[in-house]
């Protein structure tokens, strides 16, 4: 599935989204360097069985689909799936229950990902201001974006001072020193992400907003991983 | 090389189109704070139906004026500003400094924009319109219609807001501020905020600058050199609409949008600014940034003659996020060679109620000269039996005999005596305050400013290895530029 | 019901045990401010060994005073004072003012003891040890060594710091803060912060009290007299120590525990009291609350003649939990019909920047009309072309003409001008501030008030259905209760 | 098992414990009205069973012992417990495990209780103070109170105002409004928690400290359950 972030672009534009599918979204991810899960997307039971073993279970399956926004409500996702047979039966499941509940809706295939271990939550986002131009925001998920508002923004490209400042900014930098039974967290993981999603939302004038929610941190040399991401594409040519 | 604003600030010749007889009027105001300033250049009114104003004899237009004229004072009607222009353009002036109001603050944004077509096709660069005019002290220059006894001093205060700015500069005669600079940028049509940045980080009679920003139009350019300008001199900034609640009333106001309150917290520690919601604290922070302090190491020790003001300093440095450490035994072991043994040693230092004009110069003076003491706040409360002239003129003589060049500053508590004290601390060189909070949070912003310097310098140097040391950020598009 | 404190504050006599001919003397600062504060009943100054000090004659001891004597002030070493308790108790007063330091808070825990249980013995309550005396301006009485020219006015000030309490009285001038009382309370060991609550709840003089409270011994007490008076009264709180640190410099300050700041917050909320931070804020409160202001409805209006002054108060009422609402369609009709169309009549009102006085007058005239309009912010920036005393006199007559009881406060921004209508406001009644921020955060103190108020009185109408009207709170044991 | 608060106090007494056992604490709960979750002691297999059937199940099992601070470490819990069958074995693996791994340990039988829908989680507790005397505190449980300090104190007894008041001053309180898909708490059910351990503190000299935590707090009309609650006895006549 060799591509660039040109090409992912124009298929969207030439299927008329706005948003990357999510395996287009790791591509473009791993393009970047940043820490996705493994994953692979299966068409039939069969890739789904081989994708999940060469991963290694346990895993979790998710349809892909420009037409589903909540894959949940259709049936259309498999948590902690353990074993070869169990993926070769959730791909059936799956795809049994999108044709029934989403009968209209275009279907891709089939992701497989490794199933993340906890970590602390994060939000790391990248939109356009009209004045500032691209700009890049950090949040600890949970309480601490929802209630607190507590979230810390940074004009792009973003350099590793503002990228280590930014992330002190926050009130919920407190839990980098260890929360829970968990020892200090990987600061220099979460940076990293902010630089490299700092130079995508420079580089790349096709995409409108960045949204990786969650984010996972893990205790420090041990990284953190990139649990979900989405692109909005925007006209930025056009203007 | 010289700054492309240095004849804004230092003009050969000032014409002033629209000056005029009646002393109520601006053209009139801004004519006379000009002559009354003491400005050594030449200065030519402008009015086609008067034969002299306040002295001068007046010319018909701008290009009649035999001799260089620099700067051109507009302060006629909106529609008849491009004619003023044109003229001065013809005349070869350098800037315009616009004053009249009708343009894109009431929607009149095509006038604008031809305004500063018709300026920058003839050379010339624009300030304002919908300004107060400027101020700087170091040329003797009051080209503004504000008051005209501003004390010389070394901070630059650029206003975006009109009646505040103005306002603010009588203010900053009452808290006795000596300003180098006040800036009216207005509607922000051609020069801006980051020009003038430009300008006043080379400017060696400015130490610091006060914002008053209510929007910017060009957000890179001003993180560019705002940040540049952090790394040498502190930026104090005043961000309009802090508030969800605060940023909707400063978008009616303006008629401007701008981006949120939360980026703008964000891009201001970006560009190590410090931001702070009021305009006392403004002039506080201003006050404590005259002097260009070396960054000092983390250790304050708080001297005082009051517990009570001890504490409250305290709590106010604690806040701040800076915790006072025991003070060095061989200090402690110092002060108990003269202190009443119910003095309490710890930190803050209590040299007791009593305590003579001597106490406190040696305390202060053993505390300059001690390498693991890094700043020191002195607080005074003022009782029957201590004089507050003597106390200052007991730390000042401490300050000048040691000549070590770490922050002090004072907090003066008491009557008319203690203000006249504080005045005199302050021309002294020693930033003093009326109360303990004040003086403890002005010097925890020195604090501040190192860390954000810090960052920023960090930030400077991985950007210069980045792309080489002449040139700015990387350019980036902007959705919705033009 | 006469208060138990009545004859501390209207003596019909009063001795000075320690009075002395030597001006830097307690005992002769103390007796020559009394004598110059204008006190109508009789002095006698107690020294065994001068025949007359400051032109009155010396009596060797209190008991040989032939008169009454209610307030025995006491300025004599520490160990001297037992006997003159002694002396005074048998004179038959009422009061022992222990000026004299060297007791608890120098770990002498037992003399200061002793000195209650005599004192107490004879029928006599102690305000002290290790005080700077009080101050009771209805009575033209200052029993103190502060400054002798305090403004007389309505705020009771009861501090447990010496040197800082002393100093803000002299700031107090300077603030222009007219004051009923001041009390130094210092170790507290008998008269305490609830006794002297209990008198001021009653004082018609008083309208607001400011405390400066470092710890208190009987906390309960406190409760319940600090809830009675905020639901009659505001009181300002400065708590020593709001921070983890500030609490220890206090309890090294003191050399007394206390309880701590989290606790200390969930308290003043409960009495109702409201916390500051620091003393200028305690200052700005108090003028506020000088006169007996009613609770307000919901809806602030701000007038102002600079946007910029406009946003700043918007972001510090937001932050302070107000909300502007849009003003009232019929108050912005009437609006229109003078100002001139470039005006906004959103909320804050900008009456633009050449506002003369008349539309100061008819715009807060009108508002104070208004039903719907609860409370007015004048803000006013100082121009050229615009003169702050005529401002002034404009809020001054509309307040006047509609005799309407709203809370008007007014923020001045410019220079000396300004100043001197600030004071000119002040005079007549209307809360005035230097800084849009100021005065809007004082503005915010009123709503604030209104809301503990509401509370503590929910509070109270409870306690007495659960325990009948006469009776305080239940008694309850406290662990490590003497 | 029926008693009063001061023969509890006083048999703790007897037996040196400074502590409630877990039942008398639930008994003492019970007796000042607050909201305990269904329980009962059982003392062999038998009772558990009938215990557990009585109460519902799933059943969350645990060993009362005042030797055992962390059951959990010595086998000494069971949650989700969910047939007779599974109670009737849990309660000899407890009993084992406990008789195995802390064999000194007095073990006065296992506590079974009903299990606890999830709820928001608020620590309410209650300490003398040298200054006020009783005082009562509450903040929300986790992030909150851990990392923010988000807690507030009153002096007992309290009233309903100030009740409501210091539940309303707390940063989390934004959380009554109504968080992850629950709609607005029960902030009656929290206030009537307050007052009663606000009577408790101000009543029982013996009790030095009361520690619930969590309190668990449901959508409005639903109440409030003490999950946890701990006593700490204290000699207060003594001094």
């Amino acid at each position: 599935m060799a591509t660039t972030p040109q090409l992912l672009f124009e298929e969207a534009r030439r299927e008329g989204r706005k948003k990357l599918l999510e395996h287009e979204a790791l591509m473009l991810c791993e393009h970047y360097g940043l820490p996705v899960p493994r994953y692979g997307v299966a068409t039939n039971s069969k890739e789904a069985v081989e994708v999940a073993t060469k991963i290694g279970f346990p895993v979790v399956m998710k349809v892909i689909s420009p037409d589903i926004v909540h894959k949940s409500d259709v049936g259309g996702v498999a948590l902690d799936v353990k074993t070869p047979d169990e993926a070769r039966e959730k791909y059936i499941t799956i795809t049994r229950s999108v044709m029934l509940r989403a009968p209209n809706a275009r279907v891709t295939g089939i992701l497989v990902e490794e199933m993340l271990p906890r970590g602390l939550e994060m939000i790391v986002g990248a939109s356009r201001d009209p004045f500032f131009g691209p700009i890049v925001m950090i949040g600890v998920g949970g309480i601490f974006v929802e209630v607190l508002k507590d979230v810390s923004f940074r004009v792009a490209p973003l350099t590793p001072p503002d990228a280590y400042d930014m992330l002190r900014d926050l009130k919920g930098y407190v839990l980098f020193g260890g929360f829970r039974g968990m020892g200090p967290l990987d600061e220099e993981a979460v940076v990293d992400v902010l630089m490299k999603v700092s130079e995508m939302i420079t580089q790349l004038d096709e995409v409108a907003e960045i949204d990786i929610n969650p984010l996972l941190v893990y205790e420090r040399g041990r990284g953190a991983k990139v649990a979900d991401v989405r692109f909005i594409l925007g006209d930025t040519r056009g203007e | 090389m010289e700054s492309e604003l240095y004849r804004l600030f230092y003009p050969r010749g000032i014409a002033i189109v629209g000056a005029s007889k009646n002393p109520s009027k601006i053209g009139h105001i801004v004519l006379k704070n000009i002559l009354d300033g003491g400005y050594k250049g030449r200065v030519y009114p402008v009015n086609p139906t008067a034969e002299s104003v306040l002295g001068l004899p007046c010319y018909p237009s701008v290009s009649s004026i035999n001799g260089e004229v620099d700067v051109v004072i507009v302060s006629v009607p909106a529609d008849k500003t491009i004619e003023v222009a044109e003229d001065a353009g013809r005349a070869g002036a350098q800037f315009l400094v616009v004053l009249s109001s009708g343009f894109k603050e009431v929607g009149n944004k095509e006038l604008e924009e031809r305004l500063v077509q018709v300026a920058r096709k003839n050379g010339m660069r624009v300030l304002g319109p919908n300004i107060f005019g400027y101020v700087y002290t170091p040329a003797k220059l009051n080209a503004s219609f504000g008051p005209p006894n501003l004390l010389p001093g070394n901070i630059a205060f650029i206003t975006q807001s009109g009646a505040l700015g103005i306002a603010l500069m009588g203010y900053s005669i009452v808290e006795e501020i000596g300003v180098s600079s006040v800036v009216s940028v207005g509607n922000k049509a051609d020069i801006d905020d980051a020009d003038l940045l430009s300008f006043f980080l080379n400017d060696p009679n400015t130490q610091a600058v006060i914002m008053y920003i209510e929007g910017i139009s060009d957000g890179r350019k001003f993180l560019d050199i705002a940040s540049e300008f952090s790394a040498r001199k502190p930026i104090i900034t005043i961000k309009a609409g802090r508030t969800e609640f605060g940023a909707k009333a400063a978008a009616s106001h303006t008629g401007s949008l701008s981006s949120g309150p939360i980026l703008w917290e964000g891009v201001l520690r970006q560009v190590g600014a410090l931001q702070v919601k009021d305009v006392q604290t403004a002039f506080d922070y201003a006050r404590i940034f005259e002097r260009n302090i070396k960054l000092p190491g983390p250790n304050v020790l708080v001297i005082t003659n009051g517990g009570g003001a001890g504490v409250q300093a305290t709590d106010t440095l604690a806040e701040r996020g800076i915790r006072l450490n025991e003070p060095p035994k061989d200090y402690v072991d110092y002060l108990r060679t003269f202190l009443p043994p119910f003095a309490s040693t710890r930190n803050p230092v209590d040299i007791t109620g009593g305590a003579s004009d001597e106490y406190y110069y040696l305390a202060l003076r053993k505390a300059l000269e001690h390498e693991e003491i890094h700043s020191i706040l002195v607080l005074y409360c003022q009782t029957m039996t201590t004089n507050p002239m003597k106390t200052a003129e007991a730390i000042i003589k401490a300050v000048q005999e040691t000549d070590i060049k770490k922050p002090v500053v004072a907090g003066f508590v008491g009557g008319p005596e203690s203000k006249e004290a504080i005045s005199y601390l302050y021309r002294a060189g020693i930033p003093a305050y009326p109360t303990p909070e004040r003086a403890a949070e002005a010097l925890s912003a020195i604090y501040l400013y190192s860390k954000r310097r810090s960052v920023v310098e960090a930030r400077l140097a991985y950007l210069k290895t980045l792309y080489g040391k002449s040139q700015r950020l990387v350019e980036t598009r902007i959705i919705g530029e033009k």
